[in-house]
């Protein structure tokens, strides 16, 4: 088991490596980082001074060995608007990003698991069918137009909860909701499904044969194999949460990791969004190795076979 | 003679599928007695597998139904019971063993895990040592070695045979009246098969558990049944003991089927065959069903089903040509 | 030109295991570890043995699909590993063709039986459409289908249909050894009889030899000229295969028979016992020393556990066992 | 090997329905009502107008939808009091008529999912084959890859792409195509696993047929099906990633009629001007809806198997 997870931990880092490299290259290739800076009122000796500021005056592999030491170090970079260092905005906003994240991710698994089980159990039944039809509505309807209608409904018609910005519990209900509502049906969709096929299953069948209840037969002996699938979709369900939050800050002007890289983006603030995408990366790689972890914890073929 | 443990009489049992009905056991009768294997033999979908779920009642929901019939156990017709009680009556006085052992284990949970359900389940015992005692006697009827070892294994840790025996501790675990197998040697390999074979015949003398044997292989019938029943698309064709079966079948499809194998006391050149396809159940011929492939198919047989006659004490055969 | 069609001598595959950051090396699986066996002209041979035996990676070896570890195939006496590609391409792969177990994988779903077929003929010879067209018409007939039915996809035929398209294909380049590889075993009792009376007839019609791999004792009898068994990646037993049958000389060799005999109720009566074996094939990772068989037979010695039996020639049969009674 | 009875592979399992006729209705309404909303959607897209045939001026669209007119800003749609069916569904702050933007928007979208697909279904397919039949290191190193790709927020590598080269209609196909190869790759990848173990895969080798024939005869045609659902299936998510991008300013950049700029627009007036960003939201809604039914549908018909797409 150790030596599985220094594999993978070893593997993370080259894949690190990896995206660095291809961030690096896709801005190079894609564009001129200093000319695309540059507005009508710059000189070409400002434009000088910019390439020097962001060392684009040296050749490729030095600028890429800088690049990699200074991400290594944890220099991200400095913003070219706020004119400070990017680690310390990405600082000030992952708290809010997680506060958002962290309790939507609940609400949605757990959502996800009940009714994704009660649906497969009471297959084509009210429930069922039900829970089929939020699925289909939940993956049909863009996420920000749910949230700007949300927002209309309940904050500004019917003036229950603040329409933005960060504050008491009441801030929370509709940016969670409606975040959790992006990665729910998804998810459940995918719980229905794999517990439809291990119901089909010989053990299954045992099961009954040996005259366990039904409750049983669902609670233990299916729900833990009926999770091995939507865990390997675990890194699709993050990349999920992550686009959603940076809609879901948008619309609700909430001052997290989403909120200021769309604010980077229409400032140009190269910088920042590079920081950004980096930070994200590597949490994206993180994710993939719990996942790995805990797919060996569940499954105890590859917990053995592997140790 | 023992006492009759489970009694089928006229059991139709139907899928209900888009394209229609699928009877597929249609119209079963025979018995079981105390410490008796009956043997029910045939080739795929004849409909020796659904006979095993119904008497179960674990057919397919929802397309499957036993449409009429009636199952006795033990004087207690089955089909009459509560969904509450039959849940009751299996694992504890109903057992099955399922054809393939790599994949009817749970497999993430350990085999002492599993043995120990039904007797929490039937047994009422909730004392941690006591149920452990329990599961290791499941294990030690089985013949599995060193039973204490392996209470803490996973199912893939086990052998095919092994894992096969684990499904019989199961099975067995709360001393049934009767036990369903369903081609549990099948997936086994040869000498693993013989060894099966043999412990359960031990099994069966020290428990006196009645054994439903469904295979479509001869050489385990011979082997393992004390009576056959010999079925083709959804009917039993003939019942006879085992060794009346193998000298002197009556009906033609049995005797197809026993000299279309070959032999492997003795040489021969060419096997015996017959031509054609067992008929779909969605359309079954009006008449006997195995007319259309029978050698010695006469004018009636197209036209009307046969009845079954008890030719002699405990053979029966469905056949307009055995008067 | 000699009657043997196709030799192999001292085959060996080796799997290895590994384990560890930098993958090492720490064993061996020994799929088949020394074995020799010759096909003669239009005759059979069946490998026989229980699963994990080897008999499977022998037939692939022959059929190119496993590079073995060493060993020499010899086909009509010449070293095929030491054939260029392309003598392999015309000379070898043509020749030596195959039929599967499961006829319901062995086809692409997505071809009509026609060009199934056609394919061998596609791939490896230059014919003319209206040559291959004939050509599948006559194939069709030789197994017993009919020539409407070329057109028609594999999944609207039964079991036993496809086994008869598979022969068709097999034989499509006029082959001269057809790998068997479990021809019957996944089909119903009725329809075993129907393929196994076609594959001796075209054996008979066109002087084929047939290397048949099976674990059906019965089934093997019925079609075999000569009979190896096998014992984790070894042959324990080898020769004609009448002899073999009526007079088995390893001690496995009596099991398997046993195991694999109809035994009336009547008969144990009478006191006809099956031989059943203890316990389960050792792992071929970790092969027991000596004889391989001597943790599982009745009749071991303290000399089976230390040394390794040689192959030794009793009349027709060889046999790799320390104390054959031999008549 | 031991014999597997047959008894599993033919008998038994009869398709489970026991279905009733108005079930029946339902799944026939299922497939005609998607068919038809995406059929209407795709002549939208082609005859909004008809500058393709040298007549700008002629089309469905009854305005030009970049066009301003101030005076006729904020009209609701006609069946308000204040509403006229010169504009049916009303008008935006800069006046421009939603239908006329509605039709175009169906164009931009279309076009980028289409483009998209074609471009990920292609790279997807090829090194999913690839990987699946070759094996060994070149598909461990695809599949970590594939995996990160899937993990990664796409809307992250189109923001990257819109600081650096600047948001553009290529922009937003570049951006979603470079990581959404991977659900492809994965999922032929696997097909390809489990038709490399196939029977008839060996038997092509042995008639000695060549890998390219083998991918190409053998492998590829059974991978057909499972790639047509996937396509489907993926046409919604595309839409709604396109529109999510213009949402967030870094896609179709404005003034382009595209449907999630449209909900931009109306976002700050949903108290004052609902229909802004309301008809865009239906449209995409049904759209994405029928585009996923169809796919469903298509499943069911080609490939069961495949529930868990």
């Amino acid at each position: 088991m150790v030596r599985f997870i220094i594999i993978r931990l070893l593997q993370t880092v080259v894949a690190l490596i990896g995206i660095a490299m291809l961030i690096f290259v896709l801005v190079r290739v894609s564009g001129d980082p200093a000319l695309m800076l540059a507005s009508a009122t710059h000189t070409a000796e400002d434009i000088q001074q910019i390439r020097v500021n962001l060392g684009l005056d040296k050749s490729i592999p030095e600028q890429f060995w800088i690049f990699v030491t200074d991400v290594v170090q944890g220099d991200l970079g400095e913003s070219l608007f706020k004119k400070k260092p990017v680690t310390e905005m990405i600082g000030a906003a992952l708290p809010n990003s997680l506060r958002l994240i962290v309790p939507s991710w609940a609400v949605a698994m757990l959502g996800a698991l009940l009714l994704g089980v009660l649906g497969a159990t009471r297959r084509d039944g009210f429930l069922d069918n039900g829970v089929k039809f939020i699925a289909i509505l939940g993956q049909a309807l863009p996420g920000f137009w749910v949230a700007i209608v949300a927002v209309f409904i309940f904050s500004v018609t019917w003036q229950l909860l603040p329409t933005s910005g960060l504050g008491g519990i009441d801030h929370y209900v509709l940016p969670v909701c409606t975040l959790g509502f992006f990665v729910l049906p998804g998810m459940m969709r995918l719980v229905r499904s794999s517990m439809l096929d291990v119901l089909d299953s010989e053990y299954i069948k045992l099961a009954r044969i040996k005259g366990l209840s039904e409750r049983r037969i669902i609670w233990k002996h299916a729900l833990r194999n009926a999770v091995i699938a939507p865990l390997t979709v675990a890194g699709m369900l993050f990349a999920m949460l992550i686009t959603g939050a940076v809609i879901i800050e948008t619309v609700f002007s909430w001052p997290g990791i989403g909120f200021i890289i769309v604010e980077g983006v229409l400032a140009r603030d190269f910088p920042l969004v590079q920081a950004i995408v980096i930070m994200v990366a590597s949490f994206v790689l993180g994710i993939n190795l719990l996942v790995d972890i805990s797919y060996a914890w569940i499954d105890p073929q590859i917990r053995y076979q592997r140790t | 003679m023992s006492e009759i443990v489970l009694k089928v009489e006229d059991l139709h049992t139907s899928f209900f599928t888009r394209s229609g009905e699928f009877r597929a056991v249609d119209g079963v009768s025979f018995h079981v007695r105390e410490a008796e294997t009956f043997g029910l033999v045939g080739e795929s979908a004849c409909g020796k597998t659904v006979t095993g779920l119904s008497i179960l009642r674990l057919l397919p929901e929802p397309a499957g139904k036993i449409v009429s019939g009636k199952i006795t156990l033990d004087g207690t017709n089955i089909l009459e019971l509560s969904k509450k009680e039959m849940r009751a009556y299996r694992g504890a006085m109903i057992s099955m063993i399922l054809q393939d052992p790599m994949t009817s284990l749970n497999p993430v949970y350990t085999v002492g895990n599993q043995i120990a359900e039904p007797v929490r389940q039937h047994q009422r015992i909730q004392d941690k040592n006591m149920v452990e005692e329990k599961v290791i006697s499941a294990l030690r009827l089985l013949r599995i070695p060193a039973p204490e070892r392996r209470l803490q294994d996973y199912p893939f840790q086990m052998s095919g045979g092994m894992r096969q025996r684990v499904v019989g501790s199961i099975a067995m675990s709360c001393y049934p009246r009767l036990l369903i197998a369903d081609e549990p040697t099948t997936a086994l390999d040869a000498t693993i098969q013989a060894q099966y074979i043999a412990l359960f015949k031990d099994v069966q003398k020290e428990t006196d558990v009645a054994i439903i044997f469904i295979t479509h292989d001869f050489g385990v019938v011979a082997n393992m049944c004390h009576r056959v029943g010999v079925m083709y698309a959804g009917k039993i064709v003939e019942t006879a003991a085992t060794s009346t079966i193998f000298k002197a079948p009556r009906h033609p499809y049995t005797n197809a089927l026993i000299h279309s194998v070959p032999r492997l006391d003795r040489k021969d050149d060419r096997l015996y065959s017959i031509e054609g396809q067992p008929p779909s159940l969605l359309n079954l011929p009006p008449g006997c069903r195995f007319a259309p492939r029978c050698p010695d198919v006469m004018d009636i047989c197209n036209e009307q089903q046969p009845q079954e006659v008890e030719i002699s004490e405990g053979h029966s055969v469905s056949c307009w040509k055995v008067k | 030109m000699s009657d043997v069609i196709l030799e192999g001598r001292d085959l060996k595959k080796y799997y290895p295991v590994t384990k560890g950051l930098l993958q090492r090396t720490i064993g061996w699986v020994r799929a088949i570890d020394g074995i020799s066996f010759t096909i003669e002209r239009g005759k059979t041979l069946s490998l026989v043995g229980e699963s994990g035996a080897g008999k499977t990676t022998a037939a692939k070896a022959v059929l190119l699909l496993e590079r073995l570890t060493s060993g020499e195939i010899l086909f009509e006496d010449r070293d095929i590993y030491k054939f260029s590609k392309s003598q392999m391409k015309a000379e070898y792969r043509p020749r030596v063709q195959s039929v599967q177990q499961n006829p319901w994988s062995s086809m692409n779903p997505r071809m009509r039986v026609r060009d199934i077929i056609a394919e061998p003929l596609v791939v490896n010879t230059k014919q003319t459409k209206e040559q291959i067209r004939k050509r599948v018409l006559e194939l069709l007939e030789q197994v017993g289908l009919a020539p409407n039915q070329a057109d028609y996809y594999p999944h609207e035929f039964s079991g036993g249909q496809r086994q008869r398209i598979a022969v068709a294909r097999a034989l499509a380049l006029n082959p001269s050894l057809v790998v068997l590889d479990e021809p019957v075993s996944a089909l119903d009792v009725s329809i075993r009889a129907q393929i196994m009376n076609l594959l001796k007839d075209l054996q008979n019609q066109f002087n084929l030899s047939y290397l048949v791999i099976a674990h059906n004792l019965a089934t093997v009898r019925f079609m075999s000229h000569s009979v190896a068994i096998m014992y984790l990646g070894q042959i324990v037993e080898y020769g004609d295969a009448e002899e073999l049958f009526q007079h088995p000389l390893h001690p496995y060799t009596r099991a398997l028979i046993s195991a694999s005999m109809l035994t009336l109720p009547e008969d144990a009566e009478q006191g006809v016992e099956q031989i059943i074996l203890k316990g389960e094939m050792p792992s071929p990772l970790n092969p027991p020393p000596g004889c391989r068989f001597h943790t599982r037979c009745s009749e071991t010695q303290d000399i089976c556990s230390k040394e390794v039996p040689e192959m030794k020639e009793y009349g027709k049969q060889h046999v790799r066992c320390h104390h054959v009674v031999y008549r | 090997m031991p014999e597997k009875a047959s008894d599993s592979e033919t008998t038994a399992r009869p398709v489970v329905s026991g279905l009733s006729r108005r079930a029946r209705i339902m799944r026939r309404l299922t497939f005609i009502v998607p068919v038809t909303i995406l059929s209407l959607m795709i002549i939208m897209a082609i005859f909004a107008d008809l500058a393709w045939l040298g007549l700008p001026d002629v089309g469905l669209a009854p305005y030009d939808p970049v066009k301003m007119s101030l005076p006729d800003r904020l009209m609701p749609p006609f069946w308000d009091e204040e509403g006229s069916t010169e504009h049916l569904l009303g008008t935006d702050k800069m006046g421009r008529d939603i239908l006329s933007r509605l039709i175009f928007g169906a164009r931009i979208s279309l076009s980028v999912s289409l483009l998209v697909i074609l471009i990920t279904s292609f790279v997807g397919t090829v090194l999913g084959i690839l990987g699946g039949y070759l094996g060994g290191r070149t598909e461990a190193f695809l599949m970590r890859i594939t995996d990160i790709s899937l993990a990664f927020p796409p809307i992250l590598v189109a923001m990257l792409l819109a600081v650096s080269m600047g948001p553009s209609f290529v922009t937003v196909v570049l951006a979603i195509s470079l990581l959404g190869w991977a659900a492809y790759a994965r999922l032929i990848r696997g097909e390809t696993l489990r038709l490399r173990q196939m029977d008839f895969v060996a038997q092509a080798r042995i008639i000695g047929a060549s890998p390219l024939r083998i991918m190409l005869r053998h492998i590829f045609p059974n991978v057909i099906n499972p790639l047509i659902i996937i396509m489907t299936l993926q046409i919604g998510l595309l839409i709604i990633t396109e529109a999510s991008l213009s949402f967030l300013g870094v896609g179709i950049p404005p003034p382009a009629p595209s449907w999630g700029n449209m909900i931009n627009d109306g976002r700050n007036l949903v108290d004052t001007a609902w229909w802004i960003s309301t008809f865009p939201g239906i449209a995409i809604a049904l759209v994405v809806m029928s585009g996923n039914f169809f796919g469903d549908w298509l499943r069911d018909k080609l490939d069961p198997r495949l529930r868990q797409l």
